[in-house]
């Protein structure tokens, strides 16, 4: 592996210069190897691939060297971050060519030095399946597959690519290119105005203006400006922020220093959610080897600038991720908000003017300074330019991490991309911003996504989790888990977030229960705007949304669930029951899991379930291997997938 | 200055012995008191949470970081060591309590030899998690967040998002995986990793 | 030189009316009367005495006051209880004169507050003990004073204290 | 509780009254000095403004915003604005106020403070779902933060969400001042406060000291002994005698004291012969 000299880079043109250096030095490799090593890889065991693909280079070593590679000097092997389709996980490619094998195991390491490496055949059964996607076939490189080719991809720009434990990797693909050309031939005010020239918005969820934001920060004058990047990424079903943290460390500390270059800052602070120790890990190291590269400490680079980044892990509360409340937890205290009618660009942490962005927003500003602003308001719309990461998940094909221009339509994120429905059901809804968001319906499928369109429809971009959502899924039931959710994540500060929550999960539980009265959506209302409008944070004051856009687009199945309980999606334990059909063999297998001896039957031959005795656990449904266990709610049967 | 008015050190005439301080009560700073412990005296938590206090300056700002090495440490945030990180941080121990039970990174009681946990995120929970969950209390015989299954060999914990919804719904057992599973499924998840 | 209220001893007849003249001014529920800021004694046979907060220059109880509930007022140079206050009574303990003290049928902590320029107990006082003035004395009196030679207890006190 | 008081003033309007409010002020107290009747659990002027009980909430509108747009802020936390509109009683705010003390009786069904107030917005019987105790504790904090001021920072908010309470995790922590119990505006804190020479609060049983000549209660020995710290950081000499002495003996001594310096003019003026 190429490895700087250790010495500290005395100016932005030695950087350049040994990155110039590095890319020349690298011109000679023939073929890299590259393992994803995002959450869903690793989970899958993508580590073990890795140790596996390193033996059997060490095995082949002669076979290699004779074929012209050699590790480390033609042959290049590492980990990068999530490549994004974690469905098809644990996933390797091979660069040049592009070669995208899915679903490789540890044994397969061995077939592919083999097969491709030595004799340049693709190992079939690897091969990404197209399905009914651009005529069918397997796909020989990811650019063939719609996934990938219609990403455009800025923030993730290095993620899947470098080896995140790696300087040289990252200065090879352009990195601190954008730092150094800022110290060097902008002013503070330039950066600032390049940055609002782009359009750039708060990927954390509001969308305030960064630019804005900075220079509102610039303008109180004070002796110290502080300046922290938002890692503590808690909406359940996103993890764009995590894959960046993890898979391109680099980006979201060169974006900070850019930021600490325009605002002034010497001390910064990342955030990190204490459920993601491998990004603390990887940020760690990161600013380990920016020290020692001059990068980081005093006198950068020879400029004289000063700056210090620390990480501070997150306790394990949502409510952190509300800016107030996450300055609150890095002053050691409990991470109650505080009202903002004092903006936080005045007096933050520690009563200090303090920049607050989200770490896909800092991971942006590289490319901004170094592509300009131009180039980065030429893509998306209106006044939502660039692009936006997302994580797509729920009932969709293709679950994985995206980057798209903003303007897309959810449409086409969802089907182009993300390949459409499970089992091709139905769709029903796409849950949008977390907790915060809401969900939107069928209809409003070809709404362009951006921050306006959505908050417009009743959702929210939020930090860009999309939760797909087919016919099985029941509105009341989604609702009250994000209710649930809030209520296990509210700080308890104030009256509205603290007991409105519990009262409309209260009312939603006794829906879902079959023990709904009339009025009851009426009382959900009422309590949700005044949640609305008299909590003291956006927590509470977007908290009602899940609740509200489903009873604006899917009033039906709440009144279903009151009037005539049933549960369409066949999802609410009360209101539904099992029943064993036709296709029942008798293989026994049901009965022996059922937890409270409700399923009874002769061997071979059709079981039947105590409807008084069964509880609804659904573990005979997914035991059965014959589809023969049916949900029924009402009189119709509402059948559903096996959960595994 | 008017004859109305009395300074406060005024008080203390010459002939006035009832206003006189008494001896050792002058107001001067009383001198700081030995350390009523010596390193010895000192309990295991005690030591553990001086060793992690070492590596910090010794005010507010610090505490979250140092009970997160706590509770590394212990997997719990034993009430002794507490009191010293109070003690030392000078951190009121009511504050120090209230962020212990604040953020869900930190347990108040000891945990199970390992952890089971139910990711809830809304990819799982569309999936089908809450079963999950349902059939661990079950089948453990313990709630969420609290307590241990009674051969003490596990807890059970209910998480948010773990990020790797694409594998959905997940549960996490100590540091493995185990992706796409069903009520059905815990029973043998449970044996295998039942530890030694 | 703004006023203050002026306390000569040898006038004092301990006849309590500054007691109630304060007791009645401060009473905020007609009919409960609160109790008085100001204080006379019988000290023996000779002497008797009035007592009332001395409005120190760097006072005890602001000292202690841990939400700054005592704050002086700049147009009669009196320190006065705000609404700030929590009732941790810090500042009863502090005065070294007893001059803060707790009213409990109307559950407030109390100390003089000249009536916010306007002293009820000098108005009442029938005898000249107190008064409410930019000098102890007129003139006349100042010379009577001298004649008499007679003794005041406090401003000779107070003389003391300023070496 | 703003800092940096300057004389510099704004002018706004509150339901319809102009006035001139120094800068930095918070709504709720400019309100409040006009005589307007503002409701609030959780404010309490000697203590840091917290926004907690959302029932001190007015409409406001800033110059420049459109006729129709109005938006509801805290008036604890909220400081005045030149030109600012406010109005402390219109319907959305009386709605909102209702729907507020209908939750807290949902919470603390017990209370009879609650349950007036509501009252005064139409809520004679909450249309949720009760708690089933005979807790009244609103979580106003007002004893955390009264106990914060104080310094001894014993009363702490533990756990979160709704699930959120207020105990006192330390005992040593507590003096037994009973600051916390007496501001309590619902009445929630239980104790006794002399009980045969016992003081009992949080759960903890103090000894009283009194005063040996009047008999008056001083406070617990924990108690006299933090005022005594605390006087001393503060650079207070602290008379050992007058420790146990109540506000009338000091008085009564110190009187007795001037009325003696008679006697030292006396010995004064035959030394100077």
């Amino acid at each position: 592996m190429i490895s700087g000299n250790g010495k500290p880079f005395g100016s932005p043109q030695a950087l350049l210069e040994r990155a110039e250096a590095i890319r020349t030095e690298r011109k000679a490799i023939k073929q890299e190897i590259r393992v994803c090593a995002g959450p869903g890889c690793i989970a899958r065991g993508a580590k073990d691939i890795h140790k596996q693909f390193q033996s059997e280079i060490k095995s082949h070593a002669k076979e290699l060297k004779a074929a012209g590679l050699e590790l480390d000097a033609t042959l290049s092997e590492k980990c990068t971050g999530c490549h994004g389709m974690c469905e098809a996980g644990p996933v390797v490619t091979l660069e040049p060519e592009g070669t995208f094998y899915t679903g490789v195991k540890p044994r397969d390491a061995k077939k592919i030095v083999e097969k491709t490496l030595l004799h340049d055949q693709l190992v079939d059964p690897l091969l990404y399946e197209l399905g009914h996607q651009r005529g069918g076939g397997k796909a020989e490189r990811y650019t063939d597959i719609p996934f990938y080719s219609l990403q455009v991809r800025v923030a993730l720009r290095n993620v899947g690519v470098v080896d995140p434990t790696n300087f040289d990797d990252f200065l090879a693909e352009g990195g601190f290119k954008a730092f150094a050309k800022a110290v060097s031939e902008m002013t503070p005010e330039a950066v600032i105005d390049q940055v609002e020239e782009s359009g750039l918005r708060g990927r954390g969820g509001a969308g305030f203006s960064t630019g804005r934001k900075w220079r509102g920060a610039l303008r109180v004058k004070k002796d110290r400006v502080w300046l922290i990047c938002n890692g503590d990424e808690g909406d359940p079903g996103a993890f764009m922020d995590r894959a960046i943290m993890e898979g391109d460390p680099y980006s979201v500390l060169e974006g900070m220093m850019i930021a600490a270059y325009a605002l002034g800052a010497t001390d910064a602070y990342i955030y990190v959610r204490h459920e993601y120790p491998l990004a603390v890990e990887h940020l760690q190291l990161a600013i380990d080897k920016l020290h020692t590269a001059g990068l980081l400490g005093d006198n950068i680079l020879g400029t004289g600038m000063t700056l210090n980044i620390r990480i501070s892990r997150g306790g394990g509360a949502f409510v952190c991720g509300e800016s107030s409340a996450l300055m609150r937890s890095l002053e050691g205290k409990v991470g109650e908000p505080r009202a903002k009618y004092v903006r936080s660009v005045e007096k933050g942490l520690h009563d200090e003017p303090t920049v607050l962005n989200n770490v896909e927003t800092f991971t942006c500003v590289p490319a901004i300074i170094d592509k300009g602003a131009g180039w980065f308001a030429s893509m998306g719309r209106d006044k939502s330019k660039g692009t936006k990461a997302f994580s797509l998940v729920g009932k969709v094909k293709h679950t994985g991490l995206i980057e798209v221009p903003m303007g897309r339509t959810l449409r086409e994120i969802i089907y182009d991309i993300g390949g459409g429905i499970i089992d091709d059901r139905p769709f029903k809804a796409v849950q949008t911003g977390g907790p915060s968001g809401g969900c939107l319906p069928a209809d409003k499928l070809d709404l362009p996504v951006d921050f306006d369109t959505l908050s417009r429809a009743g959702a929210m971009m939020g930090s860009g989790g999309m939760i797909v959502m087919d016919d099985h899924t029941c509105m009341v039931d989604v609702a009250k888990y994000f209710i649930n959710f809030l209520i296990g994540e509210s700080c308890g500060k104030c009256v509205p977030c603290r007991e409105g929550l519990r009262q409309v999960y209260d009312l939603l539980d006794k829906i879902t229960k079959g023990e709904g009265e009339d009025g009851d959506i009426e009382k959900i209302e009422k309590l949700c705007h005044t949640m609305e409008v008299a909590s003291l944070c956006a927590l509470g004051k977007s908290a009602p949304y899940p609740v509200t856009s489903t009873l604006k687009y899917f009033r039906d199945e709440y009144e279903e669930h009151i009037q005539n309980k049933v549960c369409r999606a066949g999802v609410c334990p009360s209101l539904i029951m099992y029943e064993i059909n036709e296709d029942c063999t008798g293989c026994d297998i049901c009965a022996r899991h059922c937890p409270t001896e409700a399923i009874t039957g002769i061997k071979k031959k059709m079981y039947t379930i105590d409807p008084e005795k069964c509880i609804s656990c659904g573990i005979c449904k997914s035991v059965c291997k014959f589809d023969a266990v049916d949900i029924k709610s009402g009189d119709k049967i509402v059948s559903r997938d096996a959960v595994a | 200055m008017s004859p109305r008015r009395a300074k406060k050190t005024d008080v203390d005439l010459d002939n006035t012995e009832a206003l006189e301080p008494s001896a050792g009560d002058t107001g001067a700073k009383a001198p700081p008191r030995p350390n009523k412990s010596r390193p010895s005296d000192l309990s295991d938590e005690e030591r553990a949470a001086d060793e992690i206090l070492a590596h910090y300056p010794l005010a507010e700002p610090s505490l979250i970081m140092v009970l997160q090495e706590l509770n590394d440490h212990y997997q719990w945030l034993p009430p002794k060591a507490l009191l010293r990180v109070s003690e030392k941080l000078g951190v009121p121990f009511g504050k120090v309590q209230g962020v212990a039970t604040f953020y869900k990174a930190f347990s108040l009681e000891p945990k199970g030899k390992k952890t089971v946990k139910v990711c809830l995120g809304t990819a799982c929970h569309v999936r089908g998690a809450g079963m999950l969950v349902d059939e661990l209390k079950r089948s453990l015989k313990v709630e969420p967040g609290h307590g241990m299954s009674e051969d003490g060999d596990y807890s059970l914990e209910t998480v948010n998002c773990v990020g790797a919804c694409a594998m959905a719904p997940v549960v996490m057992v100590g540091d493995n995986y185990y992706a796409n599973m069903a009520p059905g499924n815990i029973g043998k998840m449970l044996k295998k990793e039942k530890p030694a | 030189m703004s006023k203050r209220l002026y306390v000569t001893p040898y006038r004092c007849i301990d006849c309590k009316v500054c007691e109630q003249a304060c007791s009645l001014a401060n009473t905020p529920v007609p009919g409960v009367p609160a109790r008085p800021r100001v204080q006379s004694f019988k000290v023996d046979d000779q002497n008797n005495f009035v007592l009332l907060c001395l409005q120190c220059d760097e006072p005890s109880c602001q000292a202690v006051c841990p939400v700054g509930a005592l704050e002086r007022n700049p147009e009669t140079g009196a320190i006065e209880v705000n609404d700030k206050c929590i009732g941790c009574g810090f500042c009863v303990r502090a005065c070294p004169f007893g001059c803060m003290d707790y009213d409990d049928t109307h559950n407030e902590y109390i100390k003089c507050d000249v009536c916010k320029g306007d002293p009820a107990c000098a108005k009442y006082c029938p005898t000249g003990a107190l008064v409410w003035s930019d000098k102890p004395w007129t003139d006349q009196e100042a010379e009577e004073y001298a004649k008499k030679k007679s003794s005041d207890p406090f401003t000779i006190a107070l003389e003391m204290t300023k070496k | 509780m703003s800092e940096a008081k300057t004389n510099e003033t704004v002018h706004l309007t509150i339901d319809g009254r102009e006035v001139d409010a120094p800068k930095g002020a918070m709504i709720l107290d400019v309100a409040r000095g006009m005589g307007i009747d503002v409701p609030s659990l959780c404010a309490h002027p000697g203590l840091e403004p917290f926004g907690a009980c959302r029932l001190c909430v007015v409409e406001i509108q800033k110059p420049g915003w459109d006729d129709w747009y109005k938006q509801l802020v805290t008036s604890c936390l909220y400081p005045v604005e030149e030109g600012l509109k406010v109005w402390t009683d219109s319907d959305e705010v009386r709605q909102n106020r209702s729907v507020v003390l209908d939750l807290q009786m949902a919470r603390v069904p017990e209370s009879d403070y609650i349950r007036e107030l509501g009252r005064q917005y139409g809520v004679e019987k909450t249309s949720y779902a009760e708690r089933d105790t005979k807790d009244t504790c609103i979580m106003c904090t007002i004893c955390v933060r009264a106990c914060e001021a104080i310094g001894r920072s014993a009363i702490a908010t533990l756990s979160r969400g709704p699930d959120k309470y207020v105990d006192v995790p330390n005992k040593d922590a507590c003096i037994g001042c009973l600051v916390c119990a007496s501001l309590c505006p619902t009445d929630a804190i239980p104790f006794t406060a002399n009980d045969n020479g016992k003081r009992r609060i949080w759960d903890k049983e103090f000894d009283l000291v009194t005063d040996e000549r009047t008999g008056e209660v001083l406070g617990t020995p924990e108690y006299l002994a933090h005022v005594q710290k605390r006087a001393e950081g503060n650079g207070l000499v602290w008379p050992e005698t007058l420790k146990q002495e109540s506000a009338k003996v000091k008085r009564y001594e110190y009187a007795r004291k001037l009325s003696r310096v008679a006697d030292v003019e006396d010995r004064l003026a035959d030394e100077a012969k």
